[in-house]
């Protein structure tokens, strides 16, 4: 390939993936509407003696499964409901401990130090 | 010209792009996902997921190996970290340095508990040889019940590499529901009055004890099971160089700088497995679903010697510290403190499930290290 | 003993010593004094400058490679991340993690400026291979008017690692110069109404769409042009990192530890590739030169793009923020604001000049992948 | 070996070792008795410019050396005497100074800075 | 099963340890000790002493070579950054930045008392040969002298590894026993009168001296000798990033995460090479007792000189600061101070003996890079 | 060689290059007398809507090249003027941005985010 078509096809290239991406990121209005007012504290960590914060909503437990499910069944052709795990029951109490775990064990093991 | 820029277009991704490789990027989408909005161990999911994104864009060749003169891939040279069996021991560092085994120290019947716990990677190791998967494999997928994810990628790293994505993405993804997981499985297997047990306050540990304790597990570890030396012997370092009162700088970058970046490269390296030739299959499935009871069957062997604890010690022991065996350090001390107080609000029962927790990272090396000796 | 003295005194460095060696100490020197005194990019010239030092300094061998059971130079061993292709990405991470995109979601058009700059990687590329250069020395010689050193360095180490020397020297000078090439130009190609047009606020960005930027330019890029993968992954990795909100600890180490340790390495190794051998002959003065016209036209092609924009919103657009697609991230913007500032003192440019600005780092991150594509 | 014969194995270890140590563990209050009442600061550095802190005990010098010597000699069957350091002089002045090199570099050269 | 469990009995370490290796568990133990409690350089004796426990663990492997498919040990792979002479230089980076030379440079004379204390490092060196040491292991010992830890186990990794483990444990334990070991020697040679000595204040450094100082010991020591430049250029390419003012980024990680991380891994692995076959024979006691000697006669020469000093300058200059040549950095210095407030409480010669300590580490860089180039 | 002709080698060696080195470090308060009364602060940032701050000289462009082609044409035996570089205009603006393009990154785009 000489100097000129390099030229040609690297700043089409460059046109070509800067203009999609400004075509797809002018969407982002439409599908992703209201700015969020402050940015969300990062990993929120309950009070530990407290019963409150059950951010977690019960249906997050069959999520991965399901999607993976759904992944490998859509590759290998089996029918979807051929192999199920439905039991990933959908506990009440819950408790928004999904936090990273280092940055928990850190902070745990501070008050057990200092007692 | 033309047709130097249609080979070109030949070559791009979106002309090589598979069916699978498609479905894999919406699964690691969803794996973003669940890891950023969802707080799903965000810390390693995040890597992992975008490691397989990058894994499955076609012709990248990051995870090439080199070829003649022609270096190999960005993610090629990560991995070797991985396959070398370097970076989970270094990561146990980082870990070490930011455990407090002051609770086990304080409680050492803790100890007990957090063996119960592993029967949550030998029931599933068992049930999974007899589905087909050899006897490699189903150590690696036994090791999800540890909840612990270094030593599982540790593992599976030496026993069957070819499983370290889903295996990974199934270990810290259950962690990350232990929440959900563990609460049932407790409480149908306690009574009220179990639950509501008062373990008190647990006794001061002196800064001797606390320096002593991981030279003497490495010391009894490793000579009780050499295999296990790389992952005991590191975690023991770094609680050693969190203790001294001597070593701080150590212990600060053991758990800042060194662990983080360590997280980076593996979690993107181990993520880079998960092609879709590899990841696309039905033993994936059976995977996820084997991991799934494996943290069930931990936790259940945890809260049944809880039980055997509570009868042995006349009801001073409060079985619901035996499900805080499987580690997933300290979520599942979290749980049980939290089904806890739904009986005796009062109850602050934290400390004393930190004990069987913390020992359940122990064990569960120890029981990697049986496994490794005998299939490594 | 005498005449083992005598050859221990033909051992040493001023026995040894070069005219062009001598000449290359003095260059490293002014480089230094250009870096600390002048403040040329400093993180990068002062490593930079100190390897050319370090391997002028005659017998050293830190740059030897291993013979036989005897190791190699510690220089040869940091150059390794430079010849595998390791540290550029790296170092992009940690760029990543430090770049907000927000500017440039919040105005998609930026991404048009910053392509039409990257003309200053190709028109320099085209003029190099006319006055003798090979396609893979012209083209990382093009890739200075990138305005971004890992890219050059990546793109470089890859096509013509002999070259590396005079062009990293060259591609950090320029942009430590920015504010004195770029303002003579954008104002010979502007009239004084077009300076002074107010583009008003910009809108805010969610969260949501910070987070998902990054994944989707990983994808769309990566599957345009999978060549591009290891540079525009890593940067967005390190971006996602950053915008989460749940990765912090991973991000701050990507910006600060990982970041400064390889640009360490990477300064010296790259800079101890400038030996007298290498580096004095005329190639490179006609890099230096080239490097120079890359910058003058990605500004003038940028500030010509921005007239166009100019007209076709019928004068909501300011061309001066085309001159910050040439990256630089962020002194490009920043002179765009004072120009324009020049001629409407209360117009606040620079938000509106981070977009084409950062859209520039994409922008060049493709050439590369397409120049490495096809010459590599 | 078998699934099985390995699950008693591995079950075997990780009892036998947590039990060890169960029991190593609970023997601590009788060698470790009095927990300290506050942790000791790390590194305590002596003003510079006062005498007192002569915290190294006067012992400390032939400490290292007796113990390599008694290694070496009970693994070489030497007679534990016949190779002697004796001249480690315990200083009276002494000093505690045995805190982390780089770490007092750091702090040393600050206040040089600042002059 | 049965045979199975007894094989597999017979594979843990209780069956296989030597009495040698329960032997250097308990040195190593007392090493911990010593560090921990008795604070002797605990950042480094507390990861060599772990490495010292974990190589004396029978069957772990931890250090063995990678064989044909199955991956090396952990510590074999941190090994390597030692072999190759990496993590030393790197180690001094970060030294070289947490140095200030300004004491230095107020006063030139230090330099030749750090020069006069390398007497330290070549009179054990003389003795040595004489009691059946070889060259390169007699060059090892005497490195000790030089009491500077990367120095010696570059040298030594360089001329004799099997002897790494003693000398790096004599190295760091003598360092810690400076304010031991010196003061005898100090009162012995010089009178009160002597001691007493008051050099007044010392004048203020500026900026561009002290960032020429660093560019001007690396070119003038690299060209006399080469083969001191990975060390000497090291360490003054991170006293460089210290003082230019424009490089705190770099300096900053330099002497935490990237020293701290190095420290870890050359501690442990360094610690690794005292396994019971080779560091239990006679040897190690000369080599023990030798360094003692060198700590001893270094100090001595530099009282000398200071003695020289004193009188060629009608009593300007206090011979106490002669001692602080060994390096030691900084503790050799302070123990000038205590030892002269002695006879003179008001007297403050800290900072004059500052400069004899940081001339010491260079003294002993360019004796190690003689030392290597004839023997290396 | 033997142990003592390297010791002499060794000893010699050290002296000659600190005693080099003393004899160069003591011409310093020649050429760099004054001190400065207090260490620059690291890249002073310009106030981003003042117009002050022209801090680099108009000279400051042609140095790099200058050198360069000085140091190539020495060593290649051009004629100096032979190849000749003139054009980077000393911009009358200017501005002092000359500061780390990735601490720079950093602090601009903080105000960005909590707009
Ligand atoms: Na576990
Ligand atoms: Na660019
Ligand atoms: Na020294």
């Amino acid at each position: 390939m000489d100097q000129w078509s390099l030229t040609g096809l690297g700043m089409g290239t460059v046109f070509i993936a800067l203009i999609g991406l400004a075509l797809v990121v002018s969407l982002f209005p439409v599908f992703f509407r209201k700015p969020e007012k402050k940015r969300v504290d990062p990993a929120p960590l309950p009070e530990l003696n407290s019963r409150s914060a059950p951010a977690v909503s019960s249906a997050v437990g069959p999520e991965l499964v399901a999607v993976i499910a759904a992944a490998v069944a859509a590759s290998s052709g089996m029918a979807p409901g051929s192999f199920c795990i439905a039991s990933v029951a959908p506990a009440q109490s819950g408790g928004g401990f999904n936090t990273p775990v280092w940055g928990h064990v850190d902070r745990l093991s501070r008050p057990a130090n200092h007692r | 010209m033309w047709e130097s820029i249609n080979s070109f277009l030949l070559s791009t991704g979106f002309m090589n792009l598979t069916g699978g490789q498609l479905l894999m990027l919406a699964v690691s989408c969803v794996l973003l996902y669940l890891g950023i909005f969802r707080k799903y161990e965000p810390l390693l999911l995040v890597p992992i997921a975008f490691g397989m994104l990058l894994t499955n864009l076609p012709l990248s060749g990051i995870t090439d190996g080199p070829i003649g003169n022609q270096p190999g891939g960005l993610v090629y040279y990560l991995y070797q970290g991985v396959k070398l069996g370097i970076y989970p021991p270094l990561i146990f560092l980082g870990v070490g340095a930011m455990t407090d085994f002051g609770p086990l120290i304080a409680n050492p019947k803790s100890l007990l508990l957090g063996a119960a716990a592993q029967f949550g990677i030998f029931i599933p190791f068992v049930i999974a040889t007899y589905i087909g998967f050899d006897l490699r494999a189903a150590a690696s997928i036994g090791i999800i019940g540890g909840a612990d994810g270094p030593t599982a990628i540790f593992l599976t790293s030496r026993l069957k590499p070819e499983l370290l994505g889903p295996i990974a993405i199934a270990a810290y993804s259950y962690m990350a529901l232990v929440p959900i997981i563990q609460p049932p499985i407790m409480r149908a297997l306690t009574t009220k009055k179990e639950r509501a047990v008062d373990m008190g306050g647990i006794r001061q540990v002196s800064k001797t004890e606390k320096v002593v304790f991981p030279i003497l597990v490495t010391i009894l570890c490793g000579l009780l099971l050499p295999a296990a030396v790389p992952l005991i012997g590191a975690l023991m370092l770094g609680n050693l160089f969190r203790e001294t009162g001597v070593t701080d700088r150590l212990s600060d970058t053991a758990q800042h700088a060194l662990i983080n970046i360590l997280t980076i490269f593996l979690g993107v390296s181990v993520g880079s497995t998960a092609s879709a030739e590899r990841f696309l299959n039905p033993e994936t499935l059976k995977i996820i679903a084997l991991g799934l009871f494996a943290f069930a069957s931990g936790t259940a062997m945890g809260v049944i010697f809880g039980k055997i604890m509570y009868w042995v010690t006349g009801g001073k022991v409060n079985p619901l510290i035996g499900s805080a065996g499987v580690s997933a350090v300290p979520m599942a001390a979290r749980v049980s403190q939290v089904v806890c107080q739904k009986e005796n609000p009062g109850n602050y029962l934290l400390m004393h499930a930190m004990g069987p927790n913390v020992a359940g990272v122990i064990g569960s090396a120890i029981a990697a290290g049986v496994l490794l000796s005998v299939l490594g």
